[in-house]
This record gives structure tokens, C-alpha cells and sequence, in this order.
């Protein structure tokens, strides 16, 4: 299985029945596609839309019908349209359950960096900053090391995204939750040890007794 | 409504050099682009431009990053833009970065009379660094200026001659709040229909509100 | 004529083309009928709508259509519907170009009290307060005199509604703009001699040369 | 969406003693009557409503004042109800006054994650007292602090099954802002629609805001 369908699988299984859920652009919004119709989940695009559907078929697009990366999607029955204030509103608010995004590093507080490379690359933060303060659960989903480098590190090097602690890292080696006690590592990706695992990451891990695999299904 | 419906070019010329503009649009869906066009082509520079993003080079908001008319941007993101970052880069442009939520409610706020924003987005962060924190109820939060501009640039799906304005789908995103923030409303919609004819539940920017209607598109 | 209709068309004439003008209830809201349809004025009701009409005709009536007073309305051609949060941003946010209140006292520093009677009346402010604060031009319209008691008076003793200069008081003897130098004499009512101004207010009046007498029509 | 549409009585049952009640409504227009007549019936006490207003005697929310259900009230207005003067100046019924352009927005920042209102409306009144004043640009503004609910009980003109809504003309009012601000929220709609059959440009309340329907009056 690809790295990255391995994340999109794990992160899918965090999804709940009734849902609001974000999922940023690139990786994240792989996500979608492992959730079942029949869990009534709504996907919010924070450009404007709630009830955010598939790519439409060839020729159907619209162009006043986009993701939050510009790609053409469509509405669901029962979809709803939103200005940015609403949409904000909603996710600064606490009405979003779960938000899913990329990630550049996250430390041993549980703190996320995923907006700037000083020096280098500025997007801009967009609404990342809103989604980490603001939805009830953030997950970070994220290849675990980047040109051999752990992108899980003792104290974020990069500017912070929010103060706020992510309610769970999901990688290709890792289910990773962050706690009061610390990292706590709650599974292990197909076929890694816990020491590969430790091995990779630059952060202390907390580990309880048996790590279970990542079961995919 | 001041008067009837404009050509772009007659729109463009009302907008000085040096003129703040808010601009609707995400990534160039529900931008003005006709309106974005016809000031392209005019050419009035020192622009000062608050909108979402960049969009990209050749596109929207994009093509007046192009045409250097641009000195100072307030947007969220300019990611998809590698003209923006050279700009920014090189001082040719500055860039005030906003997160997306904040930005939507300084102009809000600027359009609604309000004297700030608190919001927790940004404590702990570069975008709390020079503002005031304030803390309410022991919770810390930023004190975020309002926004205004000279104009409004918005995209609407639908008007009436009395400048009522319905929007469509993800074309909605900043438009509605930009129109509340302007000295002066120019909106450009995909179609004007007479008077009477909208359900006053289906407008989103009463007509009150917007100065002046481009021409539909030939 | 009538001391209310008097008041009424003397604040209609303040009306300018285009404008969005709020009434308040009672004595303001008799200005609406003599304002030119020609002008394409809009009337805004605080409770949510744009473009408020003369009453229905009977058995047409909505119970979803009324003013601020509970009356039933029409809407006119180009209407609006908007929600309390869009209502109070365009009074708040200066979208408003004149708003017509009555009042209980108006001072000298052109303050308004118009909400409270300490002990007896505690009705609420209701919309009062945003709209002396935020609209344009805010008009009171009142009867000169209170149980034979000015109304206009040096200093206000009923808690004022904002901390703001009135535009304009238009009663059935005068017409006065609170300025920099205080009360202006601008006009007398109709048959009213400057002297029985001066003698029915408890509050200086500033008087340059000629004073006119209401032009009604 | 919780579940299917709910009798009012069944609604009416959700809700404790002691609750804060958000109840949408301009002097009973737009107000869910259905639902107040239910909780009315029902009889559970000690509740804190807020509000526009408190109705007339023997309507809308002046039935929950009638029956001496209501411990407190956060309303802009009472001055057409004598039997909330009464109770208040009796002490039966604490009542706080807040500007109506004040409350609908401390209301919206508790829907919205804000940590308060900056207004000048108040500003050298009564409404002043005991609040912070912050000056910002040389104009000072009250900080007025955010309203939430246990409860929403908004009106709306139709809605679907996940819970979109829909409103018309003055029943707008305080119910769209209301349903962003309550841990609950019911709705009770003149009309229920199937899942796909409205547009999504004409949804004001999205359905992953609304957790129970009312059935239609039968």
C-alpha cells in the first residue's frame, strides 16, 4: 500500500457518524475517499461549501464550484452554500468536529508547525490557523520524516500554527497521540516495530505496554 | 444605486491611484474578473489590494500583481502565486499575511461598525507579534483592527437595478462581507433582472448597500 | 393642522433621494406618507426589512411581515430581507442615512434622552441606542412641550440614549440644530412667533437674524 | 441532524430546569410558538430567556412570563409586556436591558468563537456601567462579553431532513445568529422538505447546526 493511502486510511477510521469534517488540500483530502457514504459525514470546504461531494464526470464542471485547492468538486443533496464569515464562524466557533491537515512539525507539547519556512517558503497561513484554534479535533496527517529528517521533534523549530495542542498525529510508521504525559504512540504503521518507530522520530515516545499494527482493513 | 448599469471601463476610471480595494474571490472563483480586467488595462498603480489570495499569475487579482500595480497586498494566502513571493521577496510588494478567519471579520467588523475583533486565532503565534492581547474570562485574545476600503470589487451571481445581490455556491466567499466595508460598492453581476422580480428572502446585500452594477457581459 | 402632522411633513422634508431612512414607532413613522414615492427612498424596519411598505389591504396580511411596532406591512418592489445582525450592522456600520426618533428630552449639547423614566418607564432601549449612535442623521420628532414642561432643556436628568449629538429637533413650534454654539434657531411652526418659541423652552436658543416660519406646502 | 422530527412535548421534554433558552422572535413574529406553548404546558422553571423582546401578555414568549417560568431575562425590550414591568419592579423576574444591536451581536460572538464585542453603542449611558471601555484609534468602544445557550428554539419558514433552514421577511430576526450560539439547537419549521430539494444558495442555517426538528402542525 502507498504511504500515503496508508495515512488516508487511518485518518478515515477517526471519522464518526454525522460528522462536519475539513480536510486541507493535497494528502488530507485523500481522506474522503476511505469514509462510507452511510456515515452521513458532511465535508466542509472552507471556501464555501458544506455537503462537499466528488470530482463531477467530464464536462460537468462548475466553475463557481471548487475546493478549498481551486479542483472542481460537487454538492451533495442537502449541501449548503456559505460566505467566509459563516464558514469561519463555524470553524473558529467549535462547530467543525474534525479537521485534517498537513503538517511540517509537530512537537513533544503537541504543537504544530505548518505554515512558514522562514527564510524560504511563505504562503501564507490561510485558514490553518482558524481550523488548529477552532475545530474540536485536529489531525495532523503527515509523512513521518522528510529527506530522512523526524518531523515529530522535541520543540517545533518553525513558526507555530496555534497554541493549541492537535488531538492526534497519523503517519505511515504511527498513531500518535499527544498528552499531558507526552507523545503517546498508540499504533504502528504495517510492518514497523516500535523501534523503527523510535528510530525515526527525534521526539521522546511514551509507550504503554503493546503497540498494536494500524489495522487497515 | 447611483445610477445605470457601467462598462468596465467606465468603472475603472472612477478608481484612483493609490485607491484601497477589496476584492472578492478564492483562488479567482467569485472574483470580478471583467471589473479586474478593465483595471488591469488602465493601468492605475499603487494599488493597495485586500482580498483572500493572489490567486495565480495570468489569473484575477494575479493579473494586477502582474502588472505591478500592486504596492501592498493583505491576504491570507499567496501560496499559488510565485509572482507574489519573487515581489514580496525582491520589495517590489508588501505583503501583510491575515489569517483567513481574522480577515473576513476586520472587514465584517470595518463594515458593521465595530471597533475590533477578539479572536484566540493567532496567540502563541508571529501573527500576535505588535498587537494588544486582551483577556477575557481567562481566555487570552487578539485585538484585530477593522478594515475598510475605498472600494469593493465583488462577483454576484444575480442583481436588480436597485443593486440587490444574490450569490451562488463557493462564488460567495468574501463578497458579501466586502460589500459592507466600501466607501463605494461596484458589483459585477452575471445577470441584472428588473426590479420586483428577486424574493426579497433571496438577497444576501440588500441594494442599499452597493453604489454601482457593471454592465452585463455582451 | 394637526400638531402631529405638523411635525410629520417638516421631517419629510429633510428626506433626500435614495436614502435609507429608519422610523421609529408612533409620531416618526407618519413621516413615510409624506415622503414622494418619486424619491425612491427606502424605509428600513429595524426587526428586518428593506423597502417597507404602506399597510395591506385587508385579508392580506402576513403574520411574517410587520414593523418595528408589530404593524402589519407590505414590501415594496425591490425589497430585502435581512436578519438582526445584518439589521444593526447597517445602523451601526453608518449605512444608514437618517434615522427619525422621538424623544423625551433633548439639552443644549444636542444629547438625546429617550429610553427611560428612572422609577416609572423602564420599556428597554430597544434599537434606540445603535441608532442614535450609528446612523447618519438622526432626527428627533417631538412635541414641544411635556404637561405644559419643555422637552428641550439644558441638561438632560433622564439617562441619555447615546453620547452623540442629534442632527436636528423638529417639533410643532421649531426647528433646531444643536451646533458647536449650541441650540439654532432654525425655524418657527406655523403661526408661532420667535418670542413664544423662546418662552416654551427651558433650554437657551441661539437666534440669527430672521427666523422663517415652516414652509408645509 | 439528530434524529426524526420531534412532537413539541417530546422537544419541550429536553429541556431542565434552570436552562438558558436563546428564543428567536420579534414581538412573537418569527418566535417558535409551537415550542413555547409546549414548554409553557410543561412547566419547568427557573429559566433565564433571552431574547428581542418579551412579547405582549398571552403571547409568545409572554406566556413563559405568565406562567413564572422565567427566572431572568437578557431582552432589549420590554415595554409592551406590563406583566414583565410588573414582575421585574416585584423582583419576581431579574431583567437585564441590553441595546438590541448589542445583543444580537454578543449573541453572534458566542456562535462564532469571539471573545467579545467592541460597540460604542452604550458609550457614556447606563449601559456603560461596570463595563471595560477599550480605546481603539481614539474612539472608545464597550467590551460587551459573548452569549451562549443550553438552548436555540428558533422559527423557520421550511427546512429539510439534515436540518438546512430556511426563513421569510421579518421572521429572520434574531433566529439565524441564534442557531450558531446554543449547545442544542431546535428549529421548528412551518414546512419539512426532503434532502436535495433546496438550494444550497438558499440555506441561511446550515443542518450541522440544527440537532432536532419539530414535526409540522398536523
Amino acid at each position: 500500500m502507498d504511504v500515503k493511502e496508508i495515512i488516508a486510511r487511518r485518518v478515515a477510521q477517526e471519522v464518526r457518524e454525522g460528522m462536519l469534517v475539513n480536510l486541507g488540500i493535497g494528502l488530507p483530502s485523500m481522506v474522503a475517499s476511505f469514509v462510507p457514504d452511510d456515515m452521513h459525514v458532511f465535508f466542509q470546504a472552507e471556501n464555501g461549501v458544506i455537503g462537499l461531494g466528488s470530482r463531477p464526470p467530464e464536462g460537468m464542471e462548475d466553475r463557481d464550484l471548487t475546493d478549498a485547492g481551486g479542483g472542481f468538486v460537487t454538492a451533495v443533496p442537502g449541501a449548503a452554500s456559505i460566505d467566509s464569515a459563516m464558514s469561519f464562524g463555524l470553524i473558529r466557533g467549535g462547530h467543525l468536529d474534525m479537521t485534517v491537515l498537513g503538517g511540517l512539525q509537530v512537537d513533544e507539547k503537541g504543537y504544530l508547525a505548518n505554515w512558514m519556512v522562514p527564510g524560504k517558503m511563505v504562503p501564507g497561513m490561510g485558514g490553518a490557523m482558524d481550523l488548529v484554534t477552532g475545530a474540536k479535533r485536529v489531525i495532523v496527517a503527515m509523512v513521518h520524516t522528510q529527506k530522512g529528517k523526524s518531523k515529530i521533534v522535541p520543540e517545533c523549530t518553525l513558526p507555530l500554527t496555534a497554541d493549541r495542542r492537535v488531538s492526534l498525529i497519523v503517519t505511515e510508521m504511527a498513531v500518535i497521540e499527544p498528552t499531558d504525559d507526552g507523545l503517546v504512540l498508540r499504533e504502528r504503521g504495517p510492518g514497523v516495530s516500535v523501534e523503527d518507530v523510535q528510530g525515526a522520530t527525534e521526539a521522546a515516545l511514551v509507550v504503554h505496554g503493546e503497540v498494536p499494527e494500524m489495522a487497515l482493513g | 444605486m447611483k445610477q445605470r448599469a457601467l462598462k468596465p471601463e467606465e468603472a475603472a476610471e472612477l478608481i484612483p491611484e493609490g485607491a484601497v480595494l477589496l476584492i472578492g474571490g478564492f483562488m479567482g472563483v467569485g472574483s470580478p474578473h471583467r471589473l479586474i480586467d478593465a483595471i488591469a488595462a488602465r493601468g492605475v498603480g499603487g494599488l493597495t489590494v485586500v482580498a483572500n489570495d493572489t490567486c495565480r499569475p495570468g489569473q484575477g487579482i494575479g493579473k494586477l500583481v502582474d502588472a505591478g500595480l500592486v504596492a501592498k497586498a493583505i491576504v491570507s494566502h499567496i501560496g499559488l502565486n510565485p509572482e507574489a513571493q519573487r515581489r514580496m521577496i525582491a520589495g517590489e510588494m508588501e505583503i501583510e499575511l491575515v489569517p483567513q478567519g481574522t480577515l473576513v471579520e476586520r472587514i465584517r467588523a470595518g463594515g458593521v461598525g465595530l471597533g475590533g475583533v477578539l479572536t484566540h486565532t493567532g496567540v502563541g503565534t508571529l501573527v500576535a507579534e505588535g498587537k494588544q492581547i486582551i483577556e477575557i474570562d481567562g481566555r487570552k485574545y487578539l485585538l484585530e483592527k477593522p478594515i475598510r476600503g475605498d472600494f469593493a470589487l465583488i462577483d454576484a451571481r444575480q442583481a436588480d437595478y436597485v443593486g440587490n445581490l444574490e450569490y451562488t455556491l463557493t462564488a460567495h466567499n468574501f463578497n458579501p462581507i466586502m460589500a459592507l466595508a466600501a466607501d463605494t460598492v461596484i458589483a459585477e453581476p452575471h445577470h441584472i433582472m428588473p426590479v420586483g422580480v428577486i424574493s426579497p428572502d433571496a438577497v444576501k446585500t440588500p441594494g442599499v448597500l452597493v453604489d454601482y452594477l457593471l454592465e452585463r457581459a455582451q
